[in-house]
């Protein structure tokens, strides 16, 4: 069967290399030109847990994984007695039966195939070690849909390269035994992807995109805790050398907020990351950053909270948190990407807006868009461009006597690099005048107030209001933000096929908010519903807050997983 | 070396700056006998002594009394959160390594709420001095209990005496692994200089734990206590600087109380290790136009 | 001249005593059942700045201090520069010609009148210690409203006694001199307060009242670190052992607040207070109290913020941080009260919430409601009682196999303090099932997040609306919170004296927001203005994410010092 | 002595339970081979020899794969944040210091990012035991470097290796003033626990640095590297528990690595100075109506 998508399941215990196992597969199809967007679930325990990898593949442009199944691999009983229900009307199910008794699951579905593949049987043939049957079940895989072997062995030697050939070629092989078992077995293709250009697609998470755009816009140290999103330390720590970055991993949250702080004072664009836990012991260090007006971009990758929560799990449950954090008042930007090509550039763009507003920039991740794939054609990095703001690096830059918190029209003084001659100052936590001396007076303290808060003009007239996807006349708008953008995207696309029912306001920047430019969007006869991967639907009440506009309609999900196109439908059919 | 701290451009040929050149147009505001005066002067002193331009130094200052410092000594100034100096020190002297660093705060600051940071850093070894002010109590928030108070001592918040044993600042930058562990005594500046001196010009992490009479709130621990306590470790001739046993035993000494240097020895430098600022400094990268082709094919 | 009202300041150096001596002074009125309000002024330095001490005295009933003085004490130069604007037509400034060239000075003012004192002279004459003048000062004050003399000494006495009879004696011995320094002087009465009923009133301050409410309420673990409201940790440490509570001064906030949740845990009733930096790093611990359902009482003072900011100064900018902080969504209650009085019942009411909603609960002061002193007849600690909600304290309580997280129909499980036989459980920082395991299924994670905030339903129904003052049908609603309320009912009484124009709207409780009630009582024919002592205007803010009303009109001020009733009349008479 | 912990009211005569009963229906979910289970092990029997029921015993556990042993042990539970069990700890001991309170953390947890906690339990000396469950990694956030780490370990984190000198848990502590310090090897679960039951016994803070293999992300701190390298204090003859200069240098010792007791000394609890505490537990009070006239007073 010709096929344009094609969602394929593996599911095993935590420890049997699942993660990577699915990520092979996905890298042989965006290799191939095809989009790919995975998603991959396990759980905060080193062992003994459930994994599963889902890769959705298209030879179309798509948004999100989906829910219907039409492969799973099911590398133990567990996996198909979780999942068996998501595999679509004649999907398949691999497995073995030395897992597994099959006969009772059988029973339940009689619409899907089962196909056997001895995976530990064929392991231990070849006198392989156990881990292996994820390269059977991948040669298995790939020979149901008569796709090329050759492809998959070469990313198979590409990534097990340096551990040397007996182990590549271990892998190999039993891939190829997958392979062989399956035409041996089935003597049609059961799926078949119809033909891409054969553009060979990067494979990025959101962690990825945040890094990459991070290194091009000249962050040159990065500072962090171990936490949700780690791939982005790790990420900076394997190429610090190379790119002249310090990465450093810091006693705890309160040293790397202020270590970033400190490379920010004296020049470097700083970076830090972390989720919930984190966010919240460096609230403080923020408030620092804003009164000091030290740039600094901190990402914040949400996580089912409060507390420890689900920390291997996703949701959208901080976004007011964000907005409102840390003491007093201050000046800041909160940028929720939509996915990983968002993630890239409003990296970037997230450096120069604190550069040149001298104030933090949070930008808003959730577990879900950290650590999914999806394939894009190679980012224009030439885009992320950089602006530094006011910032004089030389000496001889300086005109005059310098102060630090001059009271500027624009109420953005301009900054030095410290360490040159002539711009000695104090950039001072407690409340300070034009110089950075403490200063306690009524008169100075509503002055400063007045010129940190004075930059929102021109920042507000820079921030670009949110995205509108699909027609502009729908009957139907949904209003969103951050990771949700893929799964609503999908659901639109389906729902718009027969009709123009739905469109998309889709926020990346939630703060500050334009209020003017919303109210100007907000059609009242349309039916309006807010989508969120949260309980207390945080974007209506942003809204809300600024516009007075009250949406009433609202698809929530809050139970630590992102949203699947299938449920955004289903609610939105439900609306009245 | 690239590690070394910028030895300044100047000597003693052209350099014409006074202790009075770092004041800066505030004056200070602390009590009228605070140890934080001699503290003050004997930093002044120093700075002149190794001919360091104002602007060639950078302190970062926590939240207390000696942190008001800030308002006071001309040199580029960091007034960090209170516990936060010395991250914010690290991060400045990991992107700019060519600054002196240097870091002041008070007992509270420093091994209250900040000892996480204080433990950490001594470990890490980079090339910074950090003065803690001890007063042995809570200054600026009107005279608490701190760490480094004295069992028994009777604060507003322990009305009936503290019931913790002190936290040690020499013996814990030893414990921790600090290079340069010494003692100074604000009531005599000029042994704190030198002190200060060494300390600056120590290629290490550099730790000074200074007797800082609080003349407001503390009567216990006063100049004339310290007077009669204190002794040199320099006038004794045995003592070896390089015996970390030796120092962690001098440093748990209550009856008299050693000043000058406990301990100082070279191990690698943080910064030794960091491949990345061995031709220059962080903030002297250009970074306008990063090609970042290399890592995006590693994406496919 | 008699007078109802008499406002007197005195201003001089840091570090000589202002601070008791104004104390002192609003003693001896409070003692004899003058309405007394105070308020301090003070720098964050130990010596070297200005402080001043501002009384209000009335033989009525009043809500704050207010603008214009009648009697202004310098006991230096500055304080003439500073202050003597503010004397009232007709006023006094006493004053020292050896501290001051008063020739200047009395060119700007022709309408007030100067009185010289020689404090120094007597004083040295005396052979007294110089801070001493500062009871001269009183002495001649007492007689410039010719008050009684003895209830100056008394005061003196009880507040001195503890030092020595010699000291004593040398105190009372100066006010004397004062006292006949101006009898001798002056041949007049210059003011004269009116008489009233001798009924001794207490002076307290918000710190006051709250300490004394946590203590009837059977708070039995304070933990702090030194920050505003630092006197709340004075006062429980000075009491500890009387009331067998345990008062920690811990570490760093970190500990605070997790050192008062495992006592909560274990079943004493725990409370911590701090101001924006402290509360920032808590942050992370109250979202541990969210989620392991432990009870808690966090006492926030705001103060001109962002980062250390302005110490000793004041502010209400932290309501939207309150009311989001940390990561995750979770109920909890926050709270604001409006004078010292509130400050005491409204704890005892705080801590039955967290204990029958399990759940965090947070008061909301600023420095100047938590260091002024308000006189009160005494408080009636009785309408205080003691409600600890579903807590099984025995082992005999316990029904059955227990589970602490059961998903009862209200959301609040049984709780038990822990230790007893038959309850033993995880209280648990990760999600987790009804009996505390750590449980990541979506299932169980819809079910938690459900449970934890269905508690809202009886919560919303319990919590008062807020408080409305004045006449209903008037035609401004002043919307306003926190301690806003005294100078707020000033101007209004003020203002309606020749009509009915104003009533205000007062919000103790912030949130939960019970938006029906508050649309319920928005009347969109009057002209509606909010009263908020910050530059954000967060009450209008979170009204209107409430409610969608939003309120145009504002009065806001951010310069670090609360309102005074003139500054909000003129506010509201520039209304349109 | 009220500040006694609870001596159970089960004795030999009364006391059947056994290691497997303080199971709970939860099975662990440690890697296999992981140095968490001789800990566990080790602990369920030290309950058993000291006749402990469950509900005797709150253990507050830090955020971890340590950590993750609250589902696995059956006493009261309270499994903190990352970090921030010895407060948790702390405040529940206070408010109720007739429970055995114990704590189990990682290092990441206790000297990482909690270590300002430890430093000031320590000199505290509050009547908890504290395991520190040792593995020289981060294990739940799938390996990276932790403070105890040693110098060049190579990590996702730090791929070029460590560049700090590691924190000595063992050390720190006796810096600290912890009053009972030992060490213990989670693959000798029958000195681990003997380590643990006078840990227990002991009247003070006690603090046990656990040395516990990660076999997933620590291939160099293995069962066969300790097992090479130990040797036990208790069997050299000459060793003098109360001596705290001989503890500090045993416990720099790194060629070969000592087990057991370093040091123990008895000193006032802090327990001991809270008059308020002396008659019964803060929990025990009634708060219905107490009667605060006399404080209303101190107001005129
Ligand atoms: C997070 C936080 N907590 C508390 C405070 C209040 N605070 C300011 S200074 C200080 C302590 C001062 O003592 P120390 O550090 O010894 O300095 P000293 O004044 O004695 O020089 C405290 C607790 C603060 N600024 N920030
Ligand atoms: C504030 C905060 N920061 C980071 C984390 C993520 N985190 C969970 S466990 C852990 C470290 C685990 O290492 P360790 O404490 O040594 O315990 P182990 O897993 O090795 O037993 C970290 C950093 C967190 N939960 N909270
Ligand atoms: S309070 Fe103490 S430390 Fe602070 S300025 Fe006064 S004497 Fe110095
Ligand atoms: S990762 Fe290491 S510490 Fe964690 S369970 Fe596995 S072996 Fe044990
Ligand atoms: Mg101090
Ligand atoms: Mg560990």
């Amino acid at each position: 069967m010709k096929v344009s998508n094609l969602t394929w399941k593996i599911g095993g215990e935590a420890g049997f290399g699942i993660l990577s196992t699915g990520k092979i597969f996905s890298k042989i199809f965006a290799k191939k030109g095809y989009s790919v967007i995975d998603n991959n679930e396990y759980s905060s325990l080193i062992r003994g847990g459930h994994n599963t990898y889902t890769i959705r593949i298209s030879s179309n442009e798509i948004f999100s994984t989906n829910k219907d199944i039409n492969i799973l691999v099911a590398l133990n009983e567990e996996t198909i007695r979780l999942h068996q229900e998501e595999v679509t009307y004649g999907g398949y199910i691999v497995y073995d039966e030395n897992d597994c008794n099959i006969g009772d699951f059988k029973k339940a579905r009689k619409d899907i195939n089962y196909v056997m593949v001895p995976f530990s049987k064929i392991i231990s043939e070849l006198g392989a070690p156990k881990v292996m049957v994820n390269n059977v079940s991948l040669g298995a895989s790939v020979a149901l849909i008569n796709y090329d072997l050759e492809i998959l062995k070469n990313v198979i030697k590409d990534i097990f390269g340096r551990k040397g050939s007996e182990i590549v070629n271990l892998n190999i092989k039993s891939s190829e035994l997958g392979y062989k078992y399956i035409k041996k077995k089935l003597k049609i293709n059961v799926y078949e992807l119809e033909i891409v250009k054969p553009v060979s697609k990067m494979l990025v998470t959101g962690n990825d995109a945040v890094f990459l755009g991070a290194v091009r816009a000249g962050c040159k140290f990065y500072a962090a805790y171990p936490m949700t999103p780690s791939s982005i330390l790790h990420l900076f720590a394997s190429i610090e050398d190379d790119y002249n970055i310090v990465t450093k991993h810091a006693e705890d949250e309160m040293a790397v907020i202020n270590m970033a702080i400190g490379a920010s004072f004296v020049g470097a664009r700083a970076m830090v990351a972390t989720s919930g836990g984190g966010f919240s012991l460096m609230n403080e260090g923020i408030s620092s950053a804003a009164m000091t007006e030290t740039p600094i971009v901190i990402v914040l990758c949400q996580r089912p909270a409060p507390a420890t929560g689900l920390p291997t799990w996703t949701e959208q449950g901080d976004m007011l948190f964000a907005v409102h954090s840390s003491h007093g008042e201050f000046l800041r930007v909160v940028i929720a990407p939509g996915d990983p090509e968002e993630c890239f550039y409003l990296t970037g763009e997230a450096f120069n807006l604190a550069d040149k507003y001298q104030i933090p920039v949070i930008i808003m991740l959730d577990k879900y868009l950290s650590e999914s794939h999806f394939s894009y054609e190679k980012f224009d990095f030439k885009n992320i461009t950089v602006d530094r703001g006011k910032l004089l690096s030389k000496s001889k830059d300086i005109d005059g006597e310098y102060r630090r918190y001059f009271n500027t029209d624009d109420g953005i003084s301009p900054r030095v690099v410290a360490g040159i001659k002539g711009g000695i100052h104090i950039a001072n936590s407690d409340e300070h005048d034009e110089d950075g001396y403490s200063e306690e007076s009524a008169h100075n303290r509503k002055i400063m107030v007045d010129k940190r808060f004075r930059k929102i003009k021109k920042l507000i007239e820079e921030i670009p209001p949110p995205k509108i996807y699909g027609p502009i006349d729908a009957e139907i708008t949904v209003w969103s933000w951050g990771s949700c953008k893929g799964p609503i995207l999908e659901a639109m696309n389906i729902l718009n096929q027969k009709e123009k029912k739905v469109n998309l306001i889709h926020f990346t920047y939630l703060y500050p908010f334009d209020s003017e430019s919303i109210e100007g969007i907000i059609e009242e006869s349309n039916k309006n519903v807010v989508v969120e991967n949260n309980k207390t639907s945080q974007l209506a009440k942003i809204i809300m807050m600024n516009t007075g506009y009250k949406i009433k309609n609202k698809i929530l999900k809050y139970s630590g997983r992102q949203f699947l196109p299938e449920e955004i439908i289903s609610g939105i059919e439900k609306i009245e | 070396m690239v590690m070394d701290k910028t030895k300044s451009k100047y000597s003693k040929e052209n350099y014409n700056l006074k202790p009075g050149d770092f004041n800066t147009e505030r004056k200070p505001t602390w009590c009228s006998g605070c140890g934080n005066y001699g503290i003050w002067n004997s930093l002044k002193k120093t700075f002149v002594k190794l001919y360091l331009m104002p602007h060639e130094i950078l302190i970062v200052y926590g939240i207390g009394c000696s942190g008001n410092g800030a308002n006071f000594i001309k040199t580029y100034a960091f007034h960090a959160l209170h516990g936060r100096a010395l991250p914010v020190a690290t991060g400045a002297k990991l992107a700019n390594h060519k600054l002196n660093v240097m870091i002041i705060g008070g007992d509270g600051d420093g091994v209250g709420i900040g000892g996480n940071h204080f433990m950490h850093t001594c470990r890490r070894n980079i090339n910074m001095t950090y003065l803690l002010h001890n007063n042995k109590v809570y200054g600026l928030t009107t005279g608490q209990t701190a760490p480094t108070s004295d069992k028994g001592f009777k604060t507003k918040s322990t009305p009936s005496g503290v019931l913790e044993k002190p936290v040690n600042p020499v013996l814990l930058a030893l414990a921790s692994g600090a290079t340069y562990v010494a003692r100074g005594f604000s009531g005599d500046t000029s042994h704190l200089s030198e002190v200060i001196r060494k300390a600056i010009k120590h290629k290490g992490f550099s730790f000074i734990d200074v007797l800082q009479p609080c003349v407001t709130f503390n009567k216990q621990n006063t100049y004339d206590f310290y007077r009669e306590k204190i002794y040199k470790l320099d006038e004794i001739k045995s003592y070896d600087k390089s015996d970390l046993n030796e120092a962690i035993k001098r440093s748990m000494e209550e009856e008299k109380i050693p000043i000058g240097i406990f301990y100082q020895v070279e191990r690698p430098l943080y910064e030794d290790g960091l491949k990345q600022i061995e031709r220059k400094p962080l903030v002297d990268h250009i970074i306008t136009d990063i090609d970042i082709n290399r890592l995006l094919n590693n994406y496919y």
